[in-house]
C-alpha cells in the first residue's frame, strides 16, 4: 500500500517536472530577451571557407538525416544554403537516408527562390541512395553515372548545371547535413581516398565525435545543432528561428542543471540519513 | 552450396575491393563501378524486404482476432498503402498527397515523438543522474560546463566557462574519442578481415 | 485556413499525450506515423533509386547485364519460403563482402594513419601532452591481455577518466539537442499553428 | 641576410628565363592524363607585367596545334584528363604580357600510361599487411585451440553479484535487449551474457523477466534461455511466459517495461545490447525502484545516459570482450587478442612519433601523409 502511493507520487512528480520544462522553454520563446550570442571558432571556420569560394564553385548538400532530428537540421541547412546561393555557388542536393530526400528536395526549392535560383540553371536535387559507402564510393567515379537522373526522374544530362561535373574533383564541398554516423562515412571513402572538403553540419548529439577529425584536418570546420545554426544565422546577417530559440535554449539548460543538482543533494543527503 | 557460395563470394569481392583500393589502373575501375552499381540494387531490394516482413506481420494481426491489436495493425497498412500509392502514382513533388502527407503527418509527428526526449531527460536529471562515483563526478561536471559553455548564459556567469567548455572539446573529450575511433578501427578491420577469410559466418545465421 | 497545419498540430498534441501515460491516441498517432514512414521510404526507393538504376537500364537503354542484380535483389525476397531461405544468403554476401573489402583501407586510411599522425604532437604544451596521455590511456583501458594492476592499471585508470570526460562532453551535447528538438516544436505550435510567436 | 637575398634577386633576375615547361604522366593514376607544370617565379620576377596564359597541345607525329584553353595567370599547373595512352604530347605555353608581347614555351614530349599502383597509398598499404599478418597469425592460433587470456572485467563480476542479490531479496531479474535487430553484433553479445544470467538464475531458482522490443529476438532469447536452464540442470524452472515480446514500439516499449519495473520491482536491472533513446527512460525508472542496474552497449550516447544511471557500465569494446569472454568463443577471443597486439605497436609508434616531432623530425611523418 506504502509502496503503491510512493509511486503514485513519483509519476506526480515526474508531470510536475514536465509541466516545469514546458514552460521553461515555451516562456522564453513568446517573451524574448535576446541574450548575446558567441560565435565559435569551429562555425567560423566553415564560414570562412565557404566564403572564400570562388562564385560557381559546386558544393554538394547531403542530407543525410531522418524526420526525427528536424527541428535541428533544417535550421541549420537553411543557414548552409542562404549562404551558398548568396554567393552564387552550385548547389547539388542528395539524400543518403530515404527521410532526407523529400526533406532535401524541399529545403533547395524554397531557399532557392529566396535567391531567384532556377532549378537546372543554380541548382539541383540529385535524389536519395541507399547504402551510403557504396553511394559515397561511387560519386568518386562518374556522378552521372551514379545518378542518371534527378529527384523528378529527368536525366541528369539535361541540366546546365551539370555542365563540367564529373566527379569529386570538380566539387569544392560536401556539406553533409546529418543527425548519424553518415559524416563520419564522408570522412572514411570520400575525404580519405578522394580528397574532397567535407563539412559537417550535424546535430548537437553528434558534436563530439567530429573533433578528432577536426583536430586532424580531415573536416573543414563544424557546425552542430541549433546552436551552431544559430551562430551561423548570426554569420550571414539573418537571424531566424534558430537564434530566437537560443533564450530558451539557456533557460532549459539552467533548468536540467538545477534539476541535476538538486536531485544529487537529495540522494547525498537522504544517504546521510540512512548513514545515522 | 547456399553455404559454400556465400563464402567463397565475400573472399572473392571482399579481396577484389581491397585491393583495388590500391590499383588506379582503368580495368579495374570498370568492375568496381559495377560492383558499386550492383550492391546499390541489391541493397534497395533488402530494404524492401525489410519492409514486407514489416507488411507481413501486421497483415497477420489485421486479419486475426485480437481486438485490441487489430485496430492498430489495420492503421499501419492503411498509412502504408496510401503513401505508396500516392507516392508511385500520383507524383512527390510540391502540391501531391505524398508530399502533403509528408509534410504534415510523417515529419512533425517523427520530430514530436523525439522531443519527448527532452522531458525525459528533464526527469532523469532530477531522479536519474546520479554522481555515484568519482567517475560518474567527472561525466557530470563535463557536461555541466559543456551545457554552460554552449549557451549565453555562460558567457554571462563567467568569460572562463565558454574557453573551458572550448578546451575540453578540443583537448580531453577528443582525445578520448580518438583512442576509441582507433579501437573500433582495428575491430571493424578484424571483423573485415574474418568475414573475407569466411571464420566470421554470423551473418549466414547461426554459427 | 491551412488545414495541413492543423492537422499536424492535432497529431502533435497526440504524441504529447504520452508524457500523461500510453493510452490510445498516442498509439494510434504512433501507429499511422509508421505505416506512413513505411510506404513512404518504399515508394522512394523505388521510384528514385530502382527505376532509375534498374529498370530504365535494362528496359529502356537494353543494357542487360543489369539483370543479375536484379536478380540476385529478387533472391533477397526467398527469406519468406522456409526452404529456400538459405539462397538469400548469396545476395547478403555480395553486400557483406563488399563491405568488407571497402572497410579495411578506409579504416587504416582515415581511422589510423590519418589520426595517429594527428596525434604525434610535439611535447610542448600542456594540451599537447594531454592529447597524447589520453589517446593512449583510452586504448590501455581497451587492452585486455594483461589485468588492470601496476602500469597498466595506471593507464587504464586514467584511461577510464578521460572516457568520462568524453561522456560528459557527449552528454552535455545530447540534452543540448533535445532540447532543441522541443524548441522546434514549440515554434511550430506556438508560432506556425497558434500565431503566438513569428 | 637581406643583402644576400638581393644579390641572389640580382642575379637570377638577367638569366631567368620564362618558362621551366615540363609535362609528364600523371602519376598514380588510371591513365589518359599528363600533367604540364612551370614555373610562376620568373613571371613574377619579370619586368613585363604578364596577363594571360595560353596553352596548346601537338601529337609529336601529327602537325597543327590544338588549343586547351587559357589558364589563370597564377597557377603553375595544367592537368591533361584528354590523352590518348601511349600517345606522344608535347605542349606549348603562350605567356602573354600587358602589351601584348608572348613568349612561347614548348615542352618535352610526354606520354601517359595507367599505373597498377598508388604509391601514395603505400603506406596504407603496409598498416594493411601488419594487420593481416598480426591478426592471421592469432586467428591461426584460435583455430588450433589457442587459449587467450581476458583481463577481469568489472562489470561482469557485479552481474553475478546482483543476481545473487536479487536472490538473497527474493525478487525477480529483469533483462533487455534493448531496440536492437538480431543481425546487430551488441544484440548478439546480448545472447552470450543472457545465457551466463540465465544459468545463474537457474541454479539460485530466481524468475527472470525479459520483455523484448523484437518478436525474432524474443524467440532466440527463449531459446538460448532454455538451454541454459537445462545447461545448470533445472529445466523445470524454465518459465517460458517470462521472457516474451511486449511491442516494436519504441517509446511503447518503455512505457511497459516501466510498468512492469514499478509493479514487480527488481532487484536487478541488465540493459545489455543496442540502445536507443528508450535506455534514459529505462534506466530512470529502474533507479527510482532502488534496483541495481548495469548496462553494456556500444551505443555512445547512450552510454553517457547510462553512466549516470547505472551501477556498472560495459564500454563499448569492453561489453564485446565480456560477451566473447563468457561465450568462450576462440574466435572472439582470438581476434581480440590480435587487436590487442595492434593496439600494442600503435602505442609505441605514437610515442616514439611525438618524440621524433618534438625532437624536430617532424618532416618524417610526411609518410603518414594519406591520399
Amino acid at each position: 500500500m506504502g509502496q503503491n502511493d510512493k509511486n503514485k507520487m513519483g509519476i506526480q512528480g515526474r508531470h510536475f517536472i514536465f509541466i516545469l520544462m514546458a514552460i521553461v522553454v515555451a516562456a522564453p520563446l513568446i517573451f524574448r530577451v535576446g541574450l548575446p550570442l558567441r560565435v565559435t571558432a569551429e562555425v567560423r571556420q566553415v564560414y570562412g571557407f565557404l566564403d572564400r569560394l570562388p562564385p560557381h564553385s559546386a558544393v554538394i548538400f547531403s542530407f543525410d538525416h531522418e524526420t526525427s532530428t528536424l527541428p535541428e537540421m533544417v535550421p541549420l541547412a537553411e543557414a548552409l544554403l542562404r549562404h551558398c546561393f548568396r554567393k552564387n555557388l552550385k548547389v547539388f542536393g542528395m539524400a543518403l537516408l530515404a527521410e532526407g530526400a523529400a526533406v532535401g528536395d524541399d529545403n533547395l526549392r524554397r531557399i532557392g527562390s529566396e535567391y531567384d535560383k532556377k532549378y537546372g540553371e543554380d541548382y539541383l536535387f540529385w535524389g536519395f541512395r541507399p547504402q551510403f559507402t557504396t553511394a559515397i564510393l561511387a560519386l568518386g567515379e562518374r556522378i552521372d553515372h551514379e545518378f542518371p537522373s534527378d529527384y523528378t526522374g529527368q536525366d541528369i544530362r539535361s541540366f546546365p548545371v551539370m555542365e563540367g561535373i564529373e566527379n569529386y574533383k570538380d566539387i569544392a564541398a560536401v556539406i553533409t547535413v546529418g543527425d548519424g554516423d553518415i559524416p563520419v562515412y564522408w570522412v572514411n571513402y570520400a575525404q580519405a581516398r578522394y580528397g574532397v572538403k567535407i563539412i559537417p553540419a550535424v546535430t548537437a548529439v553528434m558534436a563530439t565525435t567530429m573533433y578528432p577529425f577536426l583536430q586532424s584536418g580531415q573536416l573543414v570546420g563544424l557546425a552542430a545543432g541549433l546552436k551552431g545554426a544559430a551562430e551561423y544565422e548570426m554569420l550571414i546577417g539573418k537571424p531566424g528561428r534558430a537564434v530566437k530559440g537560443m533564450d530558451a535554449q539557456s533557460g532549459a539548460h539552467i533548468f536540467v542543471i538545477i534539476l541535476i543538482l538538486v536531485g544529487n543533494t537529495v540522494m547525498i543527503a537522504g544517504r546521510r540519513r540512512k548513514g545515522r | 552450396m547456399h553455404r559454400k557460395l556465400p563464402l567463397l563470394i565475400c573472399f572473392a569481392l571482399g579481396t577484389f575491393m581491397l585491393v583495388q583500393f590500391f590499383v588506379p589502373h582503368k580495368a579495374s575501375t570498370a568492375l568496381y563501378e559495377a560492383i558499386l552499381d550492383w550492391v546499390q540494387i541489391i541493397y534497395a531490394f533488402s530494404l524492401l524486404v525489410g519492409a514486407m516482413m514489416l507488411i507481413k506481420h501486421h497483415a497477420v494481426i489485421a486479419s486475426g482476432r485480437d481486438a485490441k491489436e487489430r485496430p492498430f495493425s489495420i492503421l499501419i497498412l492503411m498509412g502504408i498503402t496510401v503513401m505508396l500509392v500516392a507516392g508511385l502514382f500520383f507524383g512527390r513533388g510540391e502540391g501531391t498527397v505524398f508530399h502533403w502527407l509528408f509534410q504534415n503527418v510523417q515529419a512533425p509527428m517523427q520530430a514530436t515523438m523525439f522531443s519527448l526526449l527532452s522531458f525525459f531527460v528533464a526527469s532523469a536529471a532530477y531522479r536519474g543522474f546520479r554522481a555515484r562515483n568519482s567517475q560518474a563526478i567527472f561525466l557530470l561536471v563535463a557536461a555541466i560546463i559543456v551545457m554552460l559553455g554552449r549557451i549565453p548564459v555562460g558567457e554571462i556567469i563567467s568569460s572562463y566557462i565558454p574557453k573551458a567548455a572550448d578546451w575540453i572539446l578540443n583537448v580531453p573529450s577528443m582525445a578520448a574519442r580518438r583512442g576509441i575511433y582507433i579501437g573500433i578501427a582495428l575491430g571493424t578491420i578484424a571483423t573485415s578481415l574474418r568475414v573475407i577469410l569466411g571464420i566470421e559466418r554470423t551473418y549466414l545465421g547461426g554459427k | 485556413m491551412n488545414y495541413g497545419i492543423t492537422v499536424a498540430a492535432i497529431l502533435t498534441l497526440a504524441i504529447y499525450s504520452f508524457l500523461y501515460k500510453d493510452n490510445p491516441f498516442y498509439k494510434a498517432a504512433e501507429h499511422i506515423l509508421l505505416g506512413v514512414s513505411v510506404g513512404y521510404f518504399v515508394a522512394v526507393t523505388v521510384s528514385t533509386t530502382l527505376i532509375p538504376k534498374l529498370f530504365i537500364p535494362i528496359f529502356s537503354e537494353g543494357k542487360l547485364s543489369y539483370i543479375i542484380p536484379g536478380i540476385l535483389g529478387m533472391v533477397m525476397f526467398l527469406r519468406f519460403s522456409k526452404k529456400l531461405s538459405p539462397y538469400s544468403r548469396i545476395p547478403l554476401s555480395i553486400i557483406i563482402g563488399v563491405g568488407a573489402g571497402v572497410s579495411i583501407p578506409a579504416m587504416m586510411q582515415a581511422q589510423i594513419i590519418a589520426q595517429m599522425k594527428a596525434t604525434m604532437l610535439p611535447i610542448n604544451s600542456l594540451s599537447n601532452i594531454i592529447i597524447i596521455v589520453a589517446v593512449l590511456s583510452v586504448l590501455i583501458y581497451f587492452y585486455f591481455s594483461q589485468p588492470h594492476k601496476g602500469a597498466i592499471g595506471v593507464g587504464a585508470k586514467i584511461g577510464i577518466y578521460f572516457l568520462m570526460i568524453f561522456f560528459g562532453s557527449t552528454f552535455g551535447y545530447t540534452v543540448m539537442a533535445r532540447i532543441s528538438l522541443l524548441i522546434g516544436r514549440l515554434q511550430f505550435l506556438l508560432g506556425d499553428w497558434l500565431g503566438f510567436i513569428d | 641576410m637581406i643583402a644576400l637575398c638581393f644579390a641572389i634577386f640580382l642575379l637570377i633576375l638577367p638569366t631567368a628565363a620564362i618558362g621551366g615547361v615540363r609535362a609528364f604522366d600523371t602519376p598514380d593514376d588510371g591513365g589518359n592524363s599528363i600533367t604540364v607544370v612551370w614555373d610562376t617565379e620568373p613571371l613574377r620576377a619579370s619586368q613585363a607585367e604578364y596577363v594571360r596564359i595560353e596553352i596548346q597541345r601537338r601529337v609529336v607525329s601529327g602537325s597543327g596545334w590544338d588549343d586547351l584553353g587559357k589558364i589563370p595567370i597564377d597557377d603553375s599547373v595544367y592537368v591533361d584528363d584528354n590523352v590518348e595512352n601511349g600517345v606522344g604530347y608535347t605542349y606549348r605555353l603562350i605567356f602573354t604580357d600587358v602589351s601584348g608581347g608572348a613568349i612561347i614555351v614548348d615542352s618535352e614530349p610526354a606520354k601517359s600510361s595507367p599505373q597498377l599502383f598508388n604509391s601514395r597509398r603505400t603506406n596504407v598499404l603496409i598498416g594493411v599487411l601488419i594487420c593481416i599478418v598480426v591478426l592471421g597469425y592469432y586467428f591461426y592460433r584460435g583455430r588450433k585451440g589457442g587459449f587467450f587470456y581476458v583481463r577481469p572485467i568489472a562489470g561482469l563480476q557485479a552481474i553475478d553479484e546482483a543476481v545473487g542479490r536479487a536472490t538473497e531479496l527474493g525478487k525477480p531479474i529483469l533483462y533487455s535487449a534493448g531496440r536492437g535487430s538480431m543481425q546487430r553484433v551488441a544484440t548478439i553479445a546480448s545472447m552470450n551474457v543472457l545465457s551466463s544470467v540465465a544459468t545463474k538464475a537457474a541454479e539460485y531458482n530466481t524468475p527472470l523477466l525479459f520483455p523484448n522490443n523484437d518478436p525474432v529476438v524474443a524467440a532466440v532469447a527463449q531459446e538460448v534461455a532454455y538451454e541454459a536452464y537445462v545447461k545448470a540442470g533445472h529445466p523445470d524452472r524454465y518459465v517460458a511466459e517470462n521472457i516474451f515480446y511486449l511491442t516494436d514500439s519504441q517509446f511503447g516499449y518503455a512505457a511497459a517495461v516501466d510498468g512492469i519495473m514499478v509493479r514487480q520491482r527488481p532487484a536487478t536491472n541488465l540493459f545489455m545490447g543496442s540502445f536507443e533513446a528508450e535506455s534514459l527512460i529505462l534506466a530512470e525508472t529502474g533507479n527510482s525502484i532502488g534496483a541495481i542496474q548495469i548496462a553494456g552497449t556500444d551505443s555512445t550516447i547512450q552510454l553517457s545516459f547510462f553512466i549516470v544511471a547505472c551501477d556498472y557500465v560495459l564500454i563499448g569494446e569492453e561489453y564485446f570482450a565480456a560477451s566473447g569472454y563468457l561465450a568462450k568463443d576462440p574466435l572472439v577471443l582470438s581476434s581480440l587478442k590480435g587487436q590487442d597486439m595492434l593496439k600494442l605497436i600503435l602505442g609505441i609508434l605514437l610515442i616514439l612519433g611525438a618524440i621524433l616531432v618534438t625532437a624536430g623530425g617532424g618532416e618524417l611523418l610526411s609518410v603518414l601523409e594519406i591520399g
